[in-house]
């Protein structure tokens, strides 16, 4: 192995370096945004009729809305680099507590959105580009369309109708049947590692019984992006210099599809999932609400329900630095795959 | 709903544009003879797409004349509609709790529709166009803040964007309309930007820009028009993508609830939201009509915007893959032997002397395999 | 640099003359090979006979568009969907044209190998070097053992003057004359008896044109391989070549012995491309006006005659003959025999605007 | 005195819960001790009961930082006080306290039942009482129900048995909120700061449940605490409350027998499928008392709503029937005053003055003030994201009518609750649509809250003759000497319309067959009585 770790050295400090201003200029987004909102946090959250003046204004400088805008910026910017996200007015709760807690429901949600996008999308995907424009491409490019298409929300009623209600194939709703998870210990509050680090079988198939269908619906999203990819990366790459090269050395077409066709059009598919990350987590929202998964989306129509924006704010900056931070380590992983990455 | 971010036609060196001089009839002609071409799948998804959105569009512009009643009709001729009826009778699609007919909601609905999709791209694209020009053509620190900024919202969940962008201008005047146009506006911004800044850039690079300008023309003006030529190329993708994910996003934030109230307009997502008790009841038709037709137009546009990014975008364009077979040699090759080696160059007309093994009037005897076997050993089967 | 084996590199064997006895090791007649377009069937080759004998090289050259890759490619079936190949490459007592896919595909590497122009695109980046030697050896000595693989791998790598140190490394690790020389490590650790080097030097400076030529020239004076050499560059035919072939619009217009054909050439394109090759002793830019036709609609008659300037009314009318002259060159033309055109055909062609093709 | 917070929980869609019970087998398994198999007519004790419901915002589960709904629920059945409410009743009744009294009207005089320990086994004493009240004041937590013990001066435990309340002014609902979640005795030995919330989502009580897990939106899990002392018996082993953040997942749960009971929140359309398909479904749907009060305010001084006579036109033509009928297809009831039927001193005040709805009498009223002109331009304000999407039906319905009669031009328009909670207390909404859910089933509970001195939603309605009748029952002790205040005060209401009430909400559940003790707990308390649930 006479990889130069020299190289990715460098190329992982440079992408962190470049990661720095992105979400310099992500948390000022959000704090103006959020700032520029109509209402004031405090009265606007507690609607206060039975709240003094005094107790509102207590409320606003506990929170420090009555300072200038440029101190609470810095303040706000201080508190996220110790990761504190605030105190939601509405629940009382800190928002980092809100994210340990609800976030591992988003990461399952996300990863099995994810992982159905991938099983399905790579294999018609894969099969697309090599019979290109036979019906199973047509066909696949169209599905593709489709499921592009069909917004979030349709497709979970649809299936919620379809395969829990008429069917009763899938449960209606949740993470677990009731009761069930209630002795899993919250180690990394992802239930279902939590359950497996216990041994608790019974509760991780309930997981995944659960996850299928909110986690296909979310899938559904993004398995358009990943079949188009990756069929024109298929195609690009079967007509790319390399294959015709490993064809004029005989190698057998089998080989050459699979080698160097596939190997080589799956590249730049984890790139691909970085992208789709901030639309995984956007297209939460909507699957969260409906299959009343408990996550952080769901956690934030709620707290935009009551105008909780500190809470908002906090769980806005903590998404957009997830996206951030994992578009970086796919970044990284990718230098890791490709060794052209690094220059 | 998600961008499509992969492979959007983008904007090409100045050699993959027209040039900026051509008049624009021409321009046009180019631009739209790739849609008359166009062939196989993408001809499909394109024709498909047009139809579904022309549909649409006429749906909602003459809605007035198409709903049987408003869009918040809740009676006739002073009989007020029944409440959740199934189909037929004087309410084709039904009725809703609100006794609203189905029919009219989804009908006005594509016109809300249509008039929060318009305004989201009309500002979208005139703020992202504006912002990449300025971007591009002063570059310097605006440029990379710019740059960093539109990034940054392109990293952005698009839709947790759009609601908090909804909040945002929850107060704008003019209503839920332009409040859901604007939140939509800010998610759409920076594509338009990348590919106008892109555009800009090249162009001020582009040496017939510096030929211009020594000759005295306004860069200004140049890069305009390059920017323009360049921007009426892979705007069209954009937009009918964006206006697919317009649809879908009015639509989510009237899931959620933050999106326009029923006595304001019809919106279908609302009208979705509110249909899933109903669904639950047997009552399949106050959901199903607004979800089809949510998704029919998101379809429409995405069918639109696909079919010609497989037009416009050469290397996804199909190859037709066209069988020959090749006919059987109409006439055999002759081959002559001539004794001596002619001049060095020869001049016109001033032959070497030939010895000529065929008669030339006579093509057709000679054939192959008749020819002499050459004293350096060519091969016999000459023409075979 | 040098290679390993590098040996005088001015030494030439003996000219053509002395092989020409020997049985050719690869034999083309009337090949023809026609893609499917929008417009109509495009005759890339159309009608090509050559022979390579073992040792040999055969210079193909023409100006871009002309077919000669096309031809290279061809031969080995190497071909994009749609394309037809009609005629016959006659090769070990087999007619490739006949064979199936994967019979094709087993001759490759083992008996026809093929050399690209850009080394830098033709190595697949995921792959070490070593997996790509693995996987050729192993597709087609399938009972070799690792260690054999590295040898051989190793051996044909040395040859080339790669080090045995770099045998793990990334294709991206090496500089593009590396990489060509990789690339042809890999066409030659089969032994192919024939072997395509398609522009192997286009994409790469000078000094490292110089020492890719050397290993081809060491190449067939060492295994006896047989080699077509496609280049722009005449310069490298002159050097390198035993024999040259000149390819016209899918057609051969003239082809022999490359002494022979460049110290007296006979056809008018020929002669002109000669003339627009820039050597030290050039006065003058010379070109040739218009471009190569249109191979879907081909001009009538013989294909050059568009962009001659010695066309006769004849040229415009009917295909031209092969004239075999007496020092072994084959050239198409109607010039060399006037017996057998009328005197109104060899009335010079009324010089028409010269329709070129449109610029875009 | 201003229970916001508490309107806030009543949120609920004007609606109806469901119930229903079943056992709901397999899925459940080994977890899930089922009732199954037992054909006895005895509620089977060791049964587990699942109840869903919509109601999930629970706020806090410290006493202190909560006044709403579902945190009271949950208080309710974990916590003692030193009164509660038995299923049915509406007089407070000793639970922690042996018995309590008024010493005078401004000293209440409780006494601590014997051996009284928290889950944990200590005991407890009148100190824990003090310490519960005076942290409750002293955290005065603004999403807390401090605000409910406004009157109380201090608490005081003379000896561990007593406690006594010193009121600032007279106070005679003070009973009434001992039984609420603002009376909720926790413990003072460290697990309850003194000064802040507690924020484990743990819960140390004397309760007859203890809670096992609470997963916030998803699930609440209970189980008898053995150290109870109190009057309920519990009918079931665990108890678990099932958050459903749809109401129609929620109803699709009960028809799939995932949930034994479904309470609160299925909308109009939820309701009546359910009833419709009742017959063989396995389930039942079950009608309780209902005491929610849903009502359109007037702003007193903003136009055209300062005018006495389009506020008593908008009384005159309303139609509360239609309303009922057409939008909560008859899940509601009518309404003609603020305190609604079931709670003591209701009268029809409302319905006594204007009759019903009259369009001509309307004009009548309009034209007598000089406005019968044209028709009164006015906007009405709702809501849709505090009580249910439906409310939108309403106020159309409310359109409607108001256009209907020719007398009234109504422009609609809706914002969001807390932007609405803040423009209406600004004055700048003319009419506007609110609902109420009880702290306490007293009457004073509907009166004061809206007609004190412009009530809390600030309308700047202020008639000195109801400030003084308000006063004065609040006064009285003995609530049925008051009545005759109360039915002055309605009448008053009537006349002057500063507020129109509409209708009061029934309590809906469905519960799967076998459900036993549903029906007796949805009294107008609202408070569920884990223990009364049981399953055959």
């Amino acid at each position: 192995m006479s990889m130069k770790s020299g190289s990715l050295g460098r190329y992982i400090a440079m992408r962190v370096a470049l990661a720095i201003p992105m979400i310099f200029v992500l948390l000022t987004l959000v704090f103006v945004m959020l700032r520029v909102a109509p209402g004031d946090p405090i009265s606007a959250s507690s609607g206060g009729a039975k709240m003094s003046q005094e107790k509102i204004d207590e409320l606003r400088a506990a929170a420090g809305y009555d300072r200038p805008l440029i101190v609470q910026y810095g303040d706000y910017l201080a508190d996220v680099v110790r990761f504190d996200f605030g105190t939601s007015v509405s629940t009382n709760q800190q928002v980092s507590d809100v994210i340990l807690e609800k976030g591992g429901a988003t990461v399952t949600l996300a990863t099995g959105g994810l992982v159905f996008a991938l099983l399905l999308g790579i294999p018609v995907g894969l099969l697309a580009g090599r019979f290109r424009d036979s019906a199973f491409d047509v066909f696949a490019r169209l599905f593709g369309i489709i499921t592009y298409a069909a917004p979030v929300f349709v497709v979970g009623l649809l299936a919620q109708q379809l395969f829990a209600t008429k069917l009763g194939w899938f449960p209606l709703e949740g993470e677990t049947d009731p009761l069930i998870a209630n002795d899993i210990p919250a180690t990394t509050h992802i239930l279902i590692l939590d359950a497996i680090w216990v041994n608790d079988w019974e509760v991780v198939w309930n997981v995944l019984w659960h996850l299928i269908l909110p986690a296909a619906t979310l899938g559904l999203l993004i398995v358009g992006v990943f079949i188009r990819m990756v069929r024109v990366n298929l195609i690009q790459t079967l007509r790319g210099d390399y294959v015709e090269a490993a064809r004029a050395r005989g190698i057998r077409e089998r080989d050459v599809v699979v080698k160097h066709g596939f190997r080589n059009a799956l590249v730049p598919v984890i790139t691909v999932i970085g992208l789709q990350v901030a639309l995984l987590l956007g297209g939460s929202v909507l699957t969260e609400k409906t299959f009343n998964w408990p996550g952080l989306g769901k956690q934030l129509i709620e707290f935009l329900n009551s105008r909780d924006y500190v809470a908002v704010q906090g769980l806005v900056t903590f998404i957009a630095l997830v996206v951030v931070v994992i578009s970086m380590l796919i970044d990284i992983i990718n230098a890791l795959i490709d060794p052209r990455v690094r220059y | 709903m998600a961008n499509l971010p992969t492979e959007l036609v983008a904007p090409t060196g100045p050699a993959g544009t027209a040039a900026p001089k051509r008049a624009g009839r021409g321009r046009l002609r180019r631009t739209f003879a790739p849609i008359l071409e166009a062939h196989g799948l993408a001809r499909f998804m394109l024709w498909t797409g047009i139809a579904i959105t022309g549909f649409f569009v006429v749906i909602a512009v003459f809605a007035p004349w198409i709903a049987p009643y408003g869009y918040d009709a809740y009676e006739s001729g002073g009989e007020r509609f029944p409440k959740q009826e199934s189909p037929g009778g004087d309410h084709l699609f039904g009725t809703t709790v609100q006794n609203f007919d189905v029919l009219s909601r989804v009908v006005w609905g594509a016109r809300t529709a249509l008039e929060v999709m318009v305004l989201a791209v009309v500002f979208s694209l005139f703020i992202g166009v504006l912002l990449g020009l300025l971007s591009g053509y002063f570059g310097g620190w605006l440029d990379r803040i710019l740059v960093l900024v539109m990034d940054t919202l392109f990293a952005f969940p698009y839709l947790l964007l759009a609601i908090v962008a909804a909040f945002m201008f929850s107060d704008v005047p003019g209503g839920g309309i332009v409040t859901a146009a604007l939140a939509i506006t800010v998610v759409y911004i920076p594509q338009y930007f990348r590919v106008v800044r892109a555009s800009t850039l090249s162009a001020r690079e582009a040496t017939y820009v510096e030929a211009a300008r020594a000759m005295g023309a306004k860069p200004r003006t140049i890069i305009g028009r390059y920017v323009f030529s360049n921007v009426i190329q892979s705007v069209p993708v954009i937009t009918t993508l964006n206006a697919a994910d317009a649809i879908a996003t009015l639509a989510g934030l009237g899931f959620l609830g933050f999106g326009i109230q029923p006595t304001e307009a019809a919106e279908w997502g609302y009208d979705l939201q509110r249909a899933i008790p109903d669904l639950g009841a047997d009552m399949w038709w106050t959901a199903t009509f607004p979800g089809v037709a949510i998704v029919l137009a998101i379809l429409g546009f995405t069918l639109v915007g696909e079919g010609l990014n497989d037009v416009l975008n050469p290397s996804m364009r199909k190859r037709r893959i066209r069988t020959v077979v090749i006919p059987p040699i109409a006439k055999p090759r002759q081959v002559v032997t001539v004794a001596a080696m002619p001049a060095a160059v020869p001049a016109q007309g001033e032959a070497p002397a030939v010895e000529q093994t065929e008669d030339p009037a006579t093509p057709g005897a000679s054939e192959t395999g008749d020819a002499p076997a050459s004293a350096t050993g060519e091969p016999q089967e000459e023409g075979k | 640099m040098t290679t390993a084996n590098g040996t005088d590199s001015t030494t030439r064997t003996g000219s053509g003359t002395s092989r020409d006895t020997t049985a050719p090791v690869l034999a083309a007649r009337d090949l023809r090979v026609w893609y499917g377009s929008e417009r109509g069937p495009v005759a890339a080759v159309d009608g090509v006979t050559f022979d390579v004998r073992p040792g040999e090289t055969l210079g193909l050259v023409g100006e871009s568009g002309c077919g000669k890759s096309t031809l290279g490619r061809g031969v080995l079936g190497l071909l994009p969907p749609g394309a037809a190949v009609d005629g016959e490459v006659r090769f070990a007592g087999k007619n490739l044209v006949d064979l199936s896919a994967r019979q094709l595909q087993q001759l490759r590497g083992p008996e026809l190998g093929l050399i690209f122009q850009e080394p830098m695109t033709r190595l697949n980046p995921l792959m070490r070097v070593s997996e790509h030697f693995e996987e050729a050896l192993r597709t087609h000595n399938g009972d070799l053992t690792k260690d054999e693989i590295r040898t051989r791998a190793l051996d044909a790598l040395r040859g080339m003057g790669i080090p045995a140190s770099r045998y793990e490394s990334f294709p991206h690790e090496f500089s593009g004359g590396m990489r060509q020389r990789i690339m042809i490590a890999l066409a030659l650790v089969l032994r192919p008896a024939f072997v395509v080097a398609d522009e192997p030097t286009t994409a790469l400076d000078v000094l490292v044109e110089a020492q890719i030529i050397q290993i081809l020239a060491d190449l067939r004076r060492n295994f006896d391989t047989a080699l077509v050499l496609i280049t722009h560059n005449l310069g490298i035919v002159a050097e390198a070549c035993d024999r040259v072939a000149v390819m016209y619009a899918g057609h051969i217009v003239e082809q022999g012995d490359a002494r022979e054909v460049f110290a007296n050439p006979q056809h008018p394109y020929t002669q002109a491309l000669m003339r627009s090759t820039i050597s030290l002793s050039t006065t003058g830019l010379h070109y040739i006006p218009g471009s190569p036709p249109d191979l879907a609609h081909p001009p009538a008659g013989c294909r050059f005659h568009p962009r001659c300037p010695k066309a006769m009314k004849v040229c415009a009318q009917e295909a031209p003959p092969e004239v075999l002259l007496p020092n072994g060159t084959r050239n198409t033309c109607w010039l060399p025999v006037p017996d057998m055109t009328t005197a109104d055909g060899r009335r010079p062609l009324e010089v028409e605007e010269i329709s070129v093709a449109d610029e875009a | 005195m201003a229970r916001t917070k508490r309107v806030i929980a009543a949120a609920a869609v004007g609606v109806i819960a469901v119930g229903s019970l079943a056992a709901c087998g397999e899925k459940k398994k080994d977890k899930t001790p089922t009732g199954g198999g037992s054909n006895s007519a005895a509620a089977n004790t060791g049964a587990t009961v699942i109840l869903g419901t919509t109601d999930s915002k629970v706020t806090s589960l410290d006493p202190a930082g909560a006044y709403d709904l579902p945190s009271w629920t949950i208080y309710w059945n974990t916590f003692q006080t030193l009164l509660y409410l038995p299923a049915g009743s509406t007089t407070p009744t000793p639970d922690a306290a042996e018995k309590c009294e008024w010493t005078n009207p401004k000293l209440y005089t409780c006494k601590l039942k014997d051996g009284l320990t928290f889950s944990d086994g200590s005991p407890l004493t009148s100190e824990d009482v003090k310490f519960s009240f005076d942290r409750m004041i002293a955290i005065n937590d603004p999403e807390g129900p401090a605000s409910l013990l406004e009157s109380l001066d201090k608490t005081e435990a003379p000896d561990a048995k007593t406690v006594t309340f010193s009121l600032k002014t007279e106070d005679a609902t003070l009973p009434h909120k001992l039984t609420t979640g603002v009376g909720a005795i926790v413990s003072s030995k460290g697990s309850y700061p003194k000064d802040k919330l507690r924020e484990d989502n743990k819960i140390l009580g004397s309760g007859p449940y203890v809670l096992d897990n609470y997963k916030a939106d998803q699930e609440a899990a209970f189980s008898v605490n053995a150290k109870y002392k109190g009057d309920a018996k519990a009918q079931n082993a665990k108890f678990v409350l099932k958050y459903y953040s749809e109401a129609s997942t929620l109803k699709q749960a009960i028809q799939k027998g995932d949930v034994d009971v479904a309470f609160r929140g299925l909308t109009p359309t939820d309701v009546k499928d359910l009833r419709d398909k009742s017959g063989n479904g396995g389930y039942s749907v079950i009608d309780g008392e209902g005491t929610e009060l849903r009502y359109v305010t007037f702003n007193v001084k903003t136009a055209p709503a300062d005018q006495k006579a389009v506020r008593q036109a908008i009384a005159q033509v309303v139609d509360r029937e239609a309303i009922a009928k057409n939008v909560y297809n008859d899940t509601v009831t009518p309404t003609y005053s603020m305190i609604p039927a079931g709670v003591q001193a209701h009268t029809d005040a409302f319905k006594e003055k204007y009759g019903a709805p009259d369009k001509n009498k309307a004009k009548a009223i309009l034209d007598a003030a000089g406005l019968g002109g044209s028709p009164v331009s006015i906007t009405l304000w709702y809501t849709p994201t505090r009580y249910g999407a439906v409310t939108a039906d309403e106020y159309i319905e409310l359109k409607r009518q108001l256009e209907g009669s020719g007398l009234f031009k109504v422009e609609l328009q809706s914002t969001e609750w807390q932007q609405y909670q803040t423009d209406y207390k600004a004055g700048k909404y003319p009419a506007f649509g609110l609902g109420w859910f009880p702290d306490f089933p007293d009457p004073d509970n509907y009166t004061a809250p809206f007609l004190y001195k412009g009530g809390y939603f600030k309308n700047n309605y202020d008639n000195p003759q109801l400030n003084e009748l308000i006063t004065k029952s609040q006064g009285q002790n003995d609530r049925k000497a008051a009545e005759p205040t109360f039915a002055e005060i309605q009448k008053i209401t009537a006349e002057d319309a500063p507020v129109l009430p509409l209708w009061q909400g029934k309590q809906i559940a469905a519960a799967r067959t076998g459900v036993t003790g549903m029906k007796e707990t949805m009294d107008p308390s609202y408070i569920i009585r884990f223990s009364m649930i049981g399953k055959k």
